[in-house]
């Protein structure tokens, strides 16, 4: 019978654009040194480190290896994983599988990235296929792009309600003191005469490029219940994968078979019968604005096609059924290897009702997903109970 | 002690200094479907993968975006490690610990022939002090072995002595990419590496891939002789390069005594040992750091016809000196290990070996290290 | 199949620029006039050359900074297959970690424990190349 | 000889430039190989299929990840086929391939080809996306010199469906 596993301590750095004051081993040192504060620990107390980052960002190979001493790793068992977007959630899923294997009692998961460093568009241009699709590529900006053109054929959505969600997230961001993006006066009129980027992407549909870390206390039942009064506990994991190349998906945001699949597979195993009424609280990782509407399809917050309605009914708002990204979102933040962890952390410290300012009212049940790579998912349930 | 994970399966491809006729996905899916073969299992049983690969070494962001269809991950749990393919292995076992999963995938590969090393491996360096004068893997390595041999108080012929025994090793190993007999002047004699180190005492540039499938205690016992057991696990992180003693392995030490404890094996148990080393000099470090020889006996030893051979058979399959690719390198060695145990290691099989130990490492001069243990049967 | 293998040949080619943080800008700058900053922790006493802000292992920020000579004890050396410079690892007086560098001056001199000091560059611009690289000075 | 120093806080960090310059040559692999053959020497693309669900990959591939089955018969699929998605680039960026930004506008779609079940990214010839729409017919216009690249494919034009 594998161990329960809690998190119980959270630690972010105020993200944004550029951290011209701090190299990387030292933007790492802030996000742990607030988990470990958050959980009064001393970093001697912690068993095991899992690392996620994505090193074409800083074009480095074993950043956190000369970062060694800004996680305090020196002599400590660690592992780093790399796998784009979700790079957070699988960085998490990793401690958090060695905590039910009863491997070690208590870890810590950091994820960090500093987009200032190096181009990002052009970073995850090479994540094209260097002979099938790289020459076309155009970033994360132009992948979302043709994907959202998809999205919209299918379902019908519309830039002004894509724009809704833009006011959304930013506006959430105003109540965390972390998000990179707080636009208190956002208004759709202002997303919607923004930059184009690649139609029909704007420049307040896209997530920003920010340098940030989190990094987050883990702990077996027997630790979490000493460590903190009410635990984050993680019911359920799930990944999916999708197949090799960009356009394999037959319908790409519009249907997500990945996203499908994983969110059911946690769903089930932490008898979630309907995700909107049985979740308080999701942070998802959206990317971009039409995103986050295919998303709510996928994750079944709504029948196919209702994404748009959904955000005009202001069911997914802060006052909403069911409250999506109160911290902003990847929309307002997305130090990239850190971004599927904040979304983990964000979960977490509605769980444990220390969202402050963003926290959603009685959260008990919250959902948390990763999303990147070649269109997969990771998704997680937590739980106050 | 652990709980139970067993090993069902391994292959590897051969090694070779430029698989020009396969992409990378054809060339894990090789190993994949090798693997497949060679155990029974079918895909739809297996529902975890853990792979490793590294985006500089393939020049592709999310390198696994390349492998993960056909390591089958369609739909299903895939997780890539961006350091050696032994720690994709730790992970995976905790993975089945865990009571998650009846099997996990583990995959590792690399195709050193498609970019240049001296350029790919400059940016592990820092960026501020270090990569403005150009240092790269192979500069460090040399480094390392002129400080290793000196505080260790042997020369250059020591280091040809490691590389005439694993190329020899290498002629049982019909996967190797080099082998041979080389006499000592040979070795010494050929084209300079980074001195002391000369080409025949640094592996060679190498495409291969490596596969090995894990299974839970439950799943054991319908695979017989062919489950070896993982009995003990450990790895641990060290300085930065320049801010360690570099004749020094602590976090090996550290990581092997993990592993030991968790086994319940002493040194003196372990009938083959397989370490990661790519240089000749990291050899004789780290076989002491996993206690299988203390430093004051290398000299005895090495003078001996048969260098380092004590009870443990070191690098049986030539190891990494003989043709491995970075990332794969470690996986690899356990791959070998579990051949061993196994009895599937044919011309290079150590007759009645019952326990080895697996050594992988990663980053400048083996920062991350990680050690396997595993022992004969499944119990 | 076909006997040629295609490849497709590919360069990527990113530019980077990596913020240093507080205490190797301090070093950086320090080099212009010919001195090498060191960090030393308050707890372990640990001086560090290029320094840190944050000592890992003490886990508490470091305030102390010093500067150390150019000189110090070569640890080891090598030179790179088709390389025309010799690298070195220099352990510079006064602390506990250790400096890549150039080793520069007559090979046939150099040994492992011997004394070797900075060579400074002329028109130095806040850069590690500020130094030259470093000289063979006696035993 | 040691001094200590006065700590001074710091008004900027420096920041200190690299310029990574990688090479590489990927191997096209098999499968890439025999598409590309067709396509330089007869202007012919490609697919490969599942023998068990039938479905035809372009991109070849040595399995399919649904089935996990090895892909077997290949065939030619046409050179006509239908957006699935579609964009213009607007925004600046540095093109990895050359360390420069990459000229903008261009047009790019997923196309899912005639006779294909998966669909592959190329450019369009048109750059206004009033005029682009998913589920518009476009046909591939191949250059007159052909090496056995993706590029052997100048772009996608749309044609009357």
């Amino acid at each position: 019978m594998a161990e329960r596993v809690a998190i119980v301590a959270t630690g972010q750095t105020r993200h944004t654009a550029k951290r011209l004051d701090v190299n990387l081993r030292e933007l790492i040192t802030e996000a742990v040194t607030r988990a470990l504060e958050d959980a009064d620990l001393r970093i001697q107390d912690i068993d095991a480190v899992f690392l996620g980052n994505m090193e074409p960002f800083e074009g480095f190979m074993f950043p956190e290896l000369w970062s060694v001493e800004g996680w305090g790793g020196y002599g400590k068992p660690a592992i780093k994983f790399n796998t784009g977007g979700t790079v957070g959630t699988t960085t998490t899923m990793a401690a958090y599988y060695y905590l039910a294997a009863g491997l070690y009692e208590t870890v810590l998961a950091i994820g960090f990235e500093k987009q200032s460093e190096g181009h990002t568009q052009a970073a995850i241009t090479t994540v094209g296929d260097p002979i099938w699709e790289r020459t076309m590529m155009a970033g994360a900006v132009g992948n979302f792009a043709v994907m959202a053109s998809t999205y919209v054929h299918e379902s019908g959505v519309t830039p002004e309600q894509a724009a809704k969600v833009a006011v959304k997230a930013r506006r959430n961001a105003c109540n965390n003191e972390y998000a990179h993006l707080q636009m208190p006066n956002i208004t759709v009129e202002e997303v919607m005469q923004s930059q184009m980027l690649a139609h029909p992407i704007r420049k307040l549909d896209m997530c920003p490029q920010s340098d940030g870390a989190v990094a987050m206390v883990l702990a077996s039942e027997a630790k979490a219940k000493k460590l903190a009064s009410r635990p984050a506990w993680i019911k359920a994991v799930a990944t999916a994968h999708e197949q090799q190349y960009m356009g394999d998906s037959p319908k790409r945001l519009a249907i997500m078979r990945s996203q499908v699949t994983a969110s059911q597979k946690v769903y089930k195993a932490a008898g979630i019968a309907n995700p909107r009424k049985d979740l308080d609280v999701a942070e998802i990782y959206e990317v971009a604005t039409y995103a986050e509407m295919a998303m709510y399809e996928n994750l079944g917050f709504c029948e196919r096609g209702q994404g748009g309605v959904l955000i005009d009914q202001g069911v997914t708002s802060m006052e909403g059924e069911l409250p999506v990204n109160p911290s902003g979102g990847v929309l307002s933040a997305n130090p990239i290897g850190a971004t599927a962890m904040i979304r983990v952390a964000e979960a977490a410290l509605q769980v444990m009702g220390k969202a402050g300012k963003r926290q959603v009212p009685n959260v008990h049940t919250a959902l948390a997903t990763g999303y990147g790579g070649n269109a997969w998912t990771d998704a997680l349930i937590l739980s106050s109970r | 002690m652990m709980g139970r994970v067993v090993i069902v399966g391994a292959v590897q491809t051969r090694y070779e200094p430029r698989k020009a006729h396969q992409a990378i996905n054809e060339l894990v899916y090789e190993v994949v479907a090798g693997l497949l073969k060679q155990t029974g299992v079918r895909m739809q049983e297996i529902d975890s993968m853990v792979t490793a690969s590294q985006d500089a070494w393939d020049g592709k962001t999310i390198s696994s975006m390349s492998v993960n269809e056909v390591v089958g991950a369609y739909l299903k749990s895939e997780a890539k490690v961006a350091a050696d393919g032994i720690q994709a292995l730790i992970y995976g076992a905790a993975r089945i610990l865990a009571g998650a999963f009846d099997y996990t995938l583990i995959v590792a590969h690399c195709k050193e022939s498609e970019g240049q090393p001296d350029e790919i491996t400059k940016v592990m360096f820092d960026p501020f002090c270090e990569r403005p004068l150009g240092l790269n893997d192979a500069v460090a390595a040399g480094l390392q072995a002129r400080r290793y041999i000196s505080v260790a108080g042997i020369d250059s012929r020591a280091l040809a002595l490691v590389s005439q025994k694993n190329h020899r090793s290498a002629k049982r190993n019909p996967l190797a990419q080099r082998s041979g007999d080389y006499s000592l002047d040979e070795i010494l004699a050929a084209p300079s590496f980074a001195d002391p180190l000369t080409e025949l005492m640094a592996g060679p540039r190498s495409d291969g891939a490596c596969a090995l499938l894990l299974a839970s205690a439950e799943k054991a016992a319908a695979f017989g002789d062919r489950a070896v057991c993982i009995a003990g696990m450990g790895n641990s992180t060290d300085s930065y390069w320049t801010d360690r003693d570099l004749s020094e392995a602590e976090a090996l030490r550290q990581a092997a005594q993990r592993a030991y404890t968790k086994a319940g094996i002493s040194p003196d148990q372990v009938d083959v040992a397989e370490i990661s080393a790519r240089y000749a000099h990291e050899e004789l470090l780290y076989g002491e750091a996993l206690g299988l020889w203390k430093r004051e006996e290398l000299s005895a030893l090495l003078a001996e016809k048969n260098p380092l051979r004590k009870r443990t058979k070191v690098n049986p399959s030539g190891g990494p000196i003989t043709g491995n690719p970075t990332t794969v390198a470690g996986l690899a060695r356990v791959a070998e290990g579990y051949l061993q145990l196994a009895q599937l290691a044919g011309d290079r099989q150590v007759p009645g070996a019952q326990v080895a130990v697996a050594h992988g490492a990663s980053g400048v001069c083996g920062q991350s290290q990680s050690v396997v243990i595993l022992r004969r049967g499944n119990a | 199949m076909a006997a040629e293998s295609w490849a497709v040949h590919q360069k990527i080619e990113i530019p980077f620029q990596y913020t240093a943080g507080p205490a190797v800008t301090r070093f950086l700058e320090g080099l212009k006039d010919k001195l090498i900053v060191a960090s030393v922790c308050s707890k372990c006493g640990r001086r560090s050359v290029p320094p840190l802000s944050f000592c890992g292992r003490c886990w508490r920020p470091i305030a102390e900074f010093i500067s150390v000579s150019g000189e110090g004890t070569l640890l080891s050396f090598t030179r790179r297959a088709g390389g025309d410079v010799l690298y070195g690892m220099i352990q510079l007086e006064g602390t506990d970690s250790s400096l890549a560098h150039y080793v520069t001056g007559e090979v046939g001199r150099l040994r492992i424990g011997c004394k070797v000091a900075a060579v400074w560059r002329a028109g130095r611009t806040g850069s590690i190349l500020d130094i030259e690289g470093f000289r063979e000075v006696g035993n | 000889m040691v001094s200590v120093q006065k700590v001074e806080a710091v008004k900027e960090a420096l920041r200190v430039p690299f310029r990574m310059k990688l090479e590489f040559d990927y191997a096209m692999g098999a499968h890439a190989e025999r598409f590309f053959h067709a396509l330089r020497d007869h202007a012919r693309i490609l697919g490969v299929k599942c023998p068990a669900c039938k479905r035809v990959y372009v991109p070849p591939r040595p399995v399919c990840g649904i089935c996990f089955v090895e892909t077997r018969d290949w065939g030619e699929v046409s050179d006509e086929g239908t957006l699935v998605g579609c964009t213009v680039v607007d925004l600046p960026f540095i093109d990895p391939m050359t360390g420069e930004r990459r000229p903008v506008p261009y047009g790019f779609a997923i196309i899912r080809l005639d006779g294909a079940d998966t669909a592959m990214y190329h450019f369009l010839e048109e750059t206004d996306p009033k005029r682009m729409y998913v589920g518009q017919r476009v046909k591939a216009v191949f250059r007159e010199q052909r090496t056995g690249s993706l590029q052997d494919i100048l772009h996608f034009r749309a044609v009357q469906g």
